[in-house]
């Protein structure tokens, strides 16, 4: 197999160059997304689809950079993508529209509005600083008792979008958003926020994050603080959610504190879980086979005729669908479709380890080099 | 001629699609006991679990005074007398260490009843505590806050209640004082009776042929020695069972 | 502002046009199936189908039949602006939207930017037009009629002191209460307290708030809250041994009421309203209605959107049949000229920035039984 | 190995790179340690000393105190009473991973390797937490445990030697002034224990590090140790030469019993 | 005197029911690491069942038996078909698992009973308050507490008299060694579900005679009160859970009295900002007291 330049890998070879091999693996998920994304878009009414598929490619990148470095199942995630939906539509509202719509809203927020990528890094930003500030408390927990910290933290986010009246209209929608999202937007926001989740995946810090997920003790025993690894994990995704928050609210144009709570929490895991939440490769094959599903279950609950049969679904299958698909995704691949691999450039040396003495009862779920064909265009 | 107490009739089990153990055979008599001998990863716990159920075999078939249990479960299978001292000890760390040894004895409760298993589980308990005084001094203390040793300790107690026909050790040595080990093999000798076969996994052979009637040496899956303890006590003949690269079987 | 940029020049060639397309004019219903709305987008959803089906018994429109294609916006405004475009895509040349402000306004913008005939049919909002656009109408009662019904029906009875029980997370209810405010504190009324409860957020226990009215020992108690939750307000209000006067609105209109409250305890409630469907003694073009609603159904009208789904329906189909409407902008000018419109069951009063005004009505539930207590024309009650 | 190489080894290293003479503090020094459990005394009073490139054997019966008293020093668990000094440094009120970056290296009784990453990033994460004070880059030590060619591996799949000096090569890599070895014996055979007591003179050797192991495998702990403690319920039995220790009625009596 | 008197019953009241939420949830928890979402569905079904029953013109008082028939049945089968290929799997593999349950559940009611709601027929009687001078007693409020102190005791009986209590941690655990043991995992958990179930069948008459209408999302607000009881009271200990419900409870009735009414809306908020607190300070209390194991 050494003539293969590309493998699905859980980790990449030791030192500089397979540290750029990793993240030219990155390079090219990418890019293949964004290739085919670029073509699907041009089918009709497919636009709007991908889209929300670029949308939720960047969520669940986000979300795994935490989840799957920290191994913590978090739920506040979403509360950090409604803060980034937030705080970018506010940017983004026209100065004249604020008037109309938001006649509370104190001017140093009503007095200006911002356009381009500018709303995308202060929902991003936004998100962060919530991150910041509450993660060296929640990092501190682990497992089940973590995942029920974010959850109240998502709880409490919910609780104060709906209270800032004067700037989010409370529970009430908040509409006025320009429909500024493009394509190029969602996607090159995709391809950086891929790259910075890589990088910091082999990045030291990252290294850290992940051995601490592996055995806590023995990082703390290692020199490894498990509160700052962690809490670094946690703004960086919580920047990446909230871009997306801000992508989505540029989108969508309208939404309200409940668009970011239980039951896109429960999508946004879904994605992460069915791709493989330790991979970021598995994240954009997770956003998109959601995704799909998703597309075609609204379609089906709109009714659609097959060779003549009409199927017409009760509204809500799509959620259905969904939670058979987390089960049935857990119970034959616990890890997800790629578990902890991703997309590594192998150059001619970049073969397996050598296990020389390997035990004789090698299996092949422990072989971690599994080769694929180069992707076709 | 009486059926033996245990045969395995040529066991081929692995994980997933690999092939741990090929082709094994091997019969315990009552009252017998035996000294399974191999290195890391030969397979002699893949071998433990196929006796006790929790791996179910390829092929072949593990019979018990001659009748064929490979179908049953594991969790029936000590009312039919097996027990096992699993390795890494398996305590429940959130039990105290008195509900770790009563769980050790279900099987005594299910065979005979609530009633009738109350004076055997007493004297089981009496037992143990005897045997390890640690366990009856800390009796109240939950299993996780044992040392290595007195986890160990524990296991082996724990199996010894279900009061087993047929008694399985996985490297029952690992963690324990010299002293204790010396000990722990003195009363195994005593446990050895005509009414209960013994099997002891180990990788350091010195003490468990001390004990031990019979030897048998697994390496990459296969039985490669099975011969009475003493002859093995040769230690040529280990060391090249071991090790070697071309050894017959020899029986 | 915002609202005058997009119209027609915007829309994609013949989006709005109303054609017979292959023998029907589609019309997209973009509403809540699943989620808190659905209780009354479905009712609402259900209302314009027999308002449909009516029509096309009739010969359709100028001889097209109107064929609806509904999809879910599972109660969020942001699937709601996903599903409008989706319908919009498919061709829609009607969108009809959820009957709420907050839920419906993102797919209205969608339908007013594509220059597409745009309708929330029992929406109450008064800023509903301001923010969309010029192609559309919001055609419930509302929440300046409402608010004041139920205002000038407390005054009328001599309630001089209101305790409230607000959830603020619907325009729809804080609107109404300005306008409840506007005519009642002036004229002698007090509001007393004001209580906020969570109802669309499931709120389940009320035992703080009615703590506190059994403190302060209002008049009344007015209730701007969501079905369900708002039953099981008053269902635990009286359970605590209160029985204080209720008033409320549309959300309090179904004949579930008694079932939820206790037979024994639903009494004196009240509520204003555009329809009075509900009892003995209703107008016989809503009998009339109600039978195709359970013929088709299988169940009797659930909630008061059903009706006013229907009777808004009917006035716009008024104007689609005139032969000078071709297209959405035809169509709204001709439905903004609308005045004094009888349809089934009352009359449409006029149409002022995109909604409908209604003469309303307080509906009372006393001893288990329902009767109209009060008919009020709303030119009066704006005068005051 | 042969019985007589090993000897061979034993006598040089005496020779060449046996403990140092104190000059000024040891390394690791230990006073009147007291931990207790809710109602066990694990450790009653316990000192302890290991001075540079000196090997201790910390020895006793099962539940005497010995891998509480490593996890007292490594930052585990809080201590009751006494001190625990670095280098004459008092470092007792500090968390575990302020102490790896000062120098206290371990490994576990039961392994605690990072299961998903590879070789290289186990140990690189070792090195870490010393930044520029790492004696050595990565790769030596990768090649000094003879890891080289499975660096790219991930840990879990290893077979369980290997997984060992994985978690030796990763307390390495981390500088160690003091290194705990924890039963670093426990489950390997005849042929890799003997590999293991080379390594550990190696170790000493070339890093120069104190260096306190637990094992209850006699022939290991007299092979490397210097000097032996016996611990046994919580207190020190005896302190001292392994050979004198083995012949001491007392530890006999206690922990090695007849035989 | 009497308005001190009136907040430690309506705190009793809450807190009972809240307490029974939390054990029917931390039964399961302790048998198999499972937070069950899907739990507070099961509270539905149970109304659902008491509206279909009620509709069809059966009594009362044996809708309620039938019903809790119903919780337990509907319990047992999510347990065997759903989460029983999941024992000994991660405690965050099951936390998503019951989520998808959750979907699925709740899908099948919006299919089968719509999503509007549905009104339950209760008894007059539940509605009636009694009086003791200026003490108000609801009569909804004494079943309640009446019901959660005879739950508990059968609970702890069960627990603490039976080797039942032991085999449950037990099979938890560590499932392959309970069956070296004699332990039969599958029993163990099937019995767990069907408590789990009887209490979520009476836990749901009593939260939804209270509520008075069900929707297929009503689940949202039991399951998420049930967590936070299971949270404050340490997770995995029943003792824990019941403790946890009736401080929930205190805590509500004390912030209902002691905050402004226009802070009604930040209770859930500050709720859950103790949720956090109590974690950060007894994490352990969570974790169901394991050791650091070295
Ligand atoms: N759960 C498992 N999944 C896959 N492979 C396994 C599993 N358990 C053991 N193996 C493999 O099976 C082989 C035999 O393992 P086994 O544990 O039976 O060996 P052993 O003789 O008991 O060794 P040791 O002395 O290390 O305990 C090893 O190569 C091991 O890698
Ligand atoms: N977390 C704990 N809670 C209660 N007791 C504990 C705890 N940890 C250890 N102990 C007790 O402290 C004593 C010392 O335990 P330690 O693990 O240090 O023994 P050890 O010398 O390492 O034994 P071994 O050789 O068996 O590993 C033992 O009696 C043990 O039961
Ligand atoms: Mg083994
Ligand atoms: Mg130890």
């Amino acid at each position: 197999m050494t003539n293969t330049w590309l493998s699905l890998r859980t980790n990449h070879p030791a030192g500089r160059s397979g540290l750029a091999r990793a993240l030219g693996g990155a390079v090219l998920a990418s890019l293949i997304v964004l290739v085919i994304s670029a073509a699907v878009s041009g089918l009709p009414g497919m636009a709007q689809v991908v889209l929300v598929f670029g949308i939720n490619a960047v969520l669940v990148v986000g979300y795994q950079t935490f989840a799957g470095n920290t191994g913590i199942v978090s739920f506040g995630h979403v509360g950090f993508m409604g803060l980034g939906a937030y705080a970018g539509g506010i940017a983004a509202v026209p100065v004249a529209d604020k008037e109309l719509y938001f006649p509370d809203m104190p001017a140093f927020l009503a007095s200006w509005d911002a356009g381009g990528v500018l709303p995308l890094l202060i929902g991003g930003l936004v998100a962060a600083v919530a991150a910041l500030v509450t993660g060296p408390a929640l990092m501190r927990l682990s497992g089940a008792a973590a995942s029920i910290a974010t959850l109240g933290l998502l709880v409490v986010i919910n609780n104060v979008l709906s209270q800032a009246t004067p700037i989010t209209r409370g529970p009430q929608s908040f509409f006025g958003v320009p429909e500024n999202t493009t394509f190029a937007m969602v996607f090159l926001s995709l391809c950086a926020t891929v790259l910075l989740s890589a990088a910091y995946k082999w990045s030291r810090e990252g290294r850290n994050a992940r051995a601490v997920r592996d055995q806590p003790a023995a990082a703390a025993a290692a020199g490894v603080s498990i509160v700052r690894s962690r809490t670094v994990a946690f703004v960086i995704s919580a920047f990446v959610t909230g871009i997306a928050g801000a992508l989505y609210a540029q989108l969508l144009t309208a939404f309200s504190p409940g668009s970011f709570y239980l039951g896109q929490m429960v999508l946004i895991v879904a994605m992460a879980i069915v791709g493989g939440v330790n991979s970021v490769t598995g994240a954009l094959v997770g956003a998109a086979v959601i995704t799909v599903l998703n597309e075609v279950m609204r379609r089906l609950e709109g009714g659609v005729s097959v060779a003549g049969l009409t199927i017409d679904l009760p509204a809500g299958v799509a959620a259905a669908v969904l939670g058979a698909a987390l089960i049935v995704t857990l119970k034959w691949r616990p890890e997800g479709f790629l578990g902890h691999r991703e997309l590594i450039l192998a150059g001619p040396v970049g073969r397996g380890p050598d296990i020389a003495a390997a035990r004789p009862g090698q299996t092949e779920e422990e072989s971690d080099a599994v080769p694929v064909v180069p992707a076709k265009p | 001629m009486t059926a033996p107490l245990l045969s395995l009739d040529g066991i081929t089990a692995g994980y997933r699609t690999t092939p741990v153990i090929r082709d094994f055979r091997l019969s315990l008599a009552e009252g017998e006991s035996l000294a399974l001998l191999g290195a890391n990863g030969a397979g002699k716990t893949t071998l433990m679990k196929v006796m006790v159920g929790l791996l179910r075999p390829w092929s072949g078939r593990v019979l018990l005074r001659g009748s064929d249990i490979t179908e049953v479960a594991a969790e029936e299978r000590p009312l039919l007398g097996v027990a096992l001292a699993p390795e890494g000890r398996g305590i429940f760390g959130t039990l105290s260490i008195e509900e770790n040894l009563l769980m050790g004895a279900l099987a005594v409760r299910r065979k005979e009843g609530r009633r009738a298993s109350r004076a055997l589980v007493a004297e089981g308990l009496e037992q143990v505590y005897e045997t390890f005084p640690v366990l009856g001094k800390r009796r109240d203390d939950k299993g996780c806050h044992l040392s290595g040793g007195q986890q160990q300790m524990l296991a082996i107690g724990r199996a010894l209640m279900a009061r087993p026909a047929l008694l399985l050790l996985d490297e029952p040595c690992l963690g324990l004082a010299p002293k204790v080990a010396g000990e722990l093999y003195e009363a195994l000798g005593r446990l050895s009776t005509a009414e209960r076969g013994v099997v002891v996994v180990e990788e350091s052979s010195r003490r468990a042929l001390g004990f031990a009637d019979r030897a048998c040496v697994v390496k990459l899956g296969r039985k490669v020695l099975d011969c009475p303890a003493a002859e093995a006590g040769d230690d040529e003949a280990i060391m090249s069972a071991y090790f070697g690269v071309e050894t017959e079987v020899r029986s | 502002g915002a609202s005058e940029k997009s119209g027609a020049g915007s829309a994609k060639a013949g989006a709005g046009a109303l054609e017979c397309r292959d023998g029907r004019i589609l019309v997209g219903v973009a509403k809540a199936e699943s989620g808190f709305a659905s209780f009354f987008d479905i009712a609402g959803r259900r209302g314009l189908e027999v308002a449909v089906d009516e029509i096309n018994d009739s010969g359709g429109v100028k001889g097209c039949r109107l064929e609806l294609q509904a999809r879910d916006t599972k109660s969020d405004p942001a699937v709601g602006a996903q599903v409008a475009k989706a319908l919009v895509d498919a061709g829609a040349q009607i969108l009809v939207v959820a009957d709420d402000f907050d839920t419906g306004v993102a797919a209205a913008k969608v339908g007013q930017s594509a220059g597409v005939l745009t309708l929330s049919l029992a929406a109450s909002s008064t800023v509903f037009g301001k923010a969309v656009g010029d192609l559309f109408f919001s055609g419930g009662i509302t929440t300046t009629e409402l608010g004041r019904a139920q205002a000038r029906y407390a005054l009328d009875q001599d309630w001089k002191s209101t305790f409230q029980v607000i959830d603020t997370g619907l325009a729809y209810f804080t609107e109404q209460d300005e306008q409840f405010r506007a005519l009642y504190e002036p004229t002698g009324g007090k509001i007393g307290k004001v209580e906020k409860v969570d109802s669309l957020g499931g709120q389940a226990d009320f035992s703080a708030v009615i703590s506190s009215i059994k403190a302060a020992k209002p008049d009344v108690v007015q209730a701007l809250a969501v079905y369900p939750a708002v039953g099981t307000f008053v269902k635990q209000l009286r359970a605590a041994g209160v029985d204080t006067p209720v008033v409320g609105n549309i959300t309090l209109q179904t004949k579930e009421l008694p079932g939820l409250v206790g037979k024994s305890a639903a009494d004196r409630i009240y509520y204003a309203a555009q329809i009075y469907f509900e009892g003995t003694g209703t107008d016989p073009a809503i009998d009339k209605f109600v039978q195709a609603y359970q013929a088709k159904f299988g169940q009797f009208p659930e909630q008061a959107n059903a009706p006013g789904a229907y009777q808004t329906f009917m006035a716009i189909n008024q104007a689609l049949q005139q032969d000078k409407v071709v297209d959405a902008r035809t169509a709204a000018d001709t439905i903004r000229g609308q005045t004094a419109l009888p349809v089934p069951g009352g009359t449409l009063s006029q149409w002022k920035d995109g909604y409908a005004i209604w003469d309303p009505a307080v509906i009372g539930l006393e001893a288990g039984a329902w009767s109209v207590k009060k008919t009020y024309q709303a030119k009066n009650l704006l005068g005051e | 190995m042969s019985p007589a190489a090993s000897e061979a080894t034993i006598a040089s290293k005496a020779g060449q790179t046996g403990p140092a003479l104190p000059e000024g503090s040891p390394p690791l020094e230990v006073r009147g340690l007291v931990k207790r459990f809710a109602g066990v005394t694990a450790l009653a009073g316990v000192d302890l000393r290991a001075g540079r490139r000196e090997i201790l054997g910390l020895v006793g019966p099962n539940g005497s105190g010995k891998t509480t008293l490593m996890n007292c020093i490594s930052g585990v668990h809080r201590l009751d009473e006494g001190q625990v000094l670095l280098q004459g440094e008092e470092i007792s009120g500090r968390p575990s991973r302020a102490r790896a970056r000062q120098g206290i290296c371990r490994t576990f009784q039961n392994l605690k390797l990072f299961g998903e990453l590879t070789v290289w990033e186990n140990v690189q994460v070792g090195a870490n937490a010393v930044g520029g004070r790492g004696a050595r880059p990565v790769p030596d030590w990768l090649d000094l445990l003879r890891l080289g060619p499975v660096a790219d591996a991930v840990v879990r799949s290893l077979p369980y030697g290997y997984q060992r000096r994985v978690e030796l090569a990763r307390a390495l890599a981390g500088a160690p002034e003091v290194l705990l070895l924890d039963e670093p014996a426990a489950g390997l055979n005849d042929e890799e224990t003997a590999e293991l007591r080379e390594l550990v003179l190696t170790v000493r050797a070339e890093v120069g590090c104190a260096i306190v192991i637990i094992d209850h495998d006699m022939d290991l702990v007299t092979g490397v140790s210097d000097r032996v403690q016996v611990l046994d319920e919580g207190r020190t039995l005896f302190e001292g030469d392994p050979r004198a220790a083995f012949t001491e009625q007392a530890v006999v009596d206690a922990y090695l019993g007849e035989s | 005197m009497t308005g001190v008197l009136q907040s430690v019953l309506d705190a009793l009241s809450v807190g009972s029911m809240y307490a029974l939420l939390a054990l029917g949830l931390t039964l399961v928890f302790s048998v198999m690491n499972l937070i069950n979402f899907a739990y507070g569905l099961l509270l539905v079904w149970t109304a659902y069942g008491v509206v279909l029953l009620g509709g069809a013109g059966l009594s009362f008082w044996l809708v309620v038996p039938l019903t809790i028939l119903l919780a337990t049945a509907l319990s047992l089968l999510m347990g065997f078909v759903a989460f029983r290929p999941f024992i000994g799997a991660p405690q965050t593999t099951l936390l998503i698992t019951s989520f998808g349950v959750l979907l699925v559940t709740q899908y099948v009611a919006v299919v089968i009973f719509g999503e509007a709601p549905r009104v339950l027929q209760v008894p007059e009687g539940f509605n009636k308050v009694l009086q003791a001078g200026d003490l108000r007693m609801p009569v909804l409020q004494l079943l309640t507490i009446g019901a959660a102190a005879l739950t508990v005791l059968a609970f702890y009986l069960l627990l603490n008299r039976t080797p039942y209590g032991a085999q449950l941690r037990a099979a938890a655990e560590l499932p392959d060694v309970a069956r070296l043991m004699g332990i039969r995992p599958n029993r163990v958990l099937m019995i767990a579900f069907a408590i789990s179930g009887v209490i979520a069948g009476i836990v749901g008459v009593l939260w939804f005679a209270k509520v008075g209408a069900v929707t297929p999302r009503s689940d949202l607000e039991p399951t998420l009160k049930a967590f936070i009881a299971l949270v404050l009271g340490g997770l995995g200990r029943p003792a824990g859970a019941i403790y946890g419900g009736l401080l929930l409870g205190a805590i509500e009735v004390t912030m209902s009295a002691v905050l402004p009414g226009s802070a009604i809306r930040y209770t859930s908020a500050l709720v859950f900002a103790l949720v956090i607190a109590m974690l950060l300070a007894r994490p352990q209390g969570v974790a169901g007291g394991k050791a650091v194991e070295v």
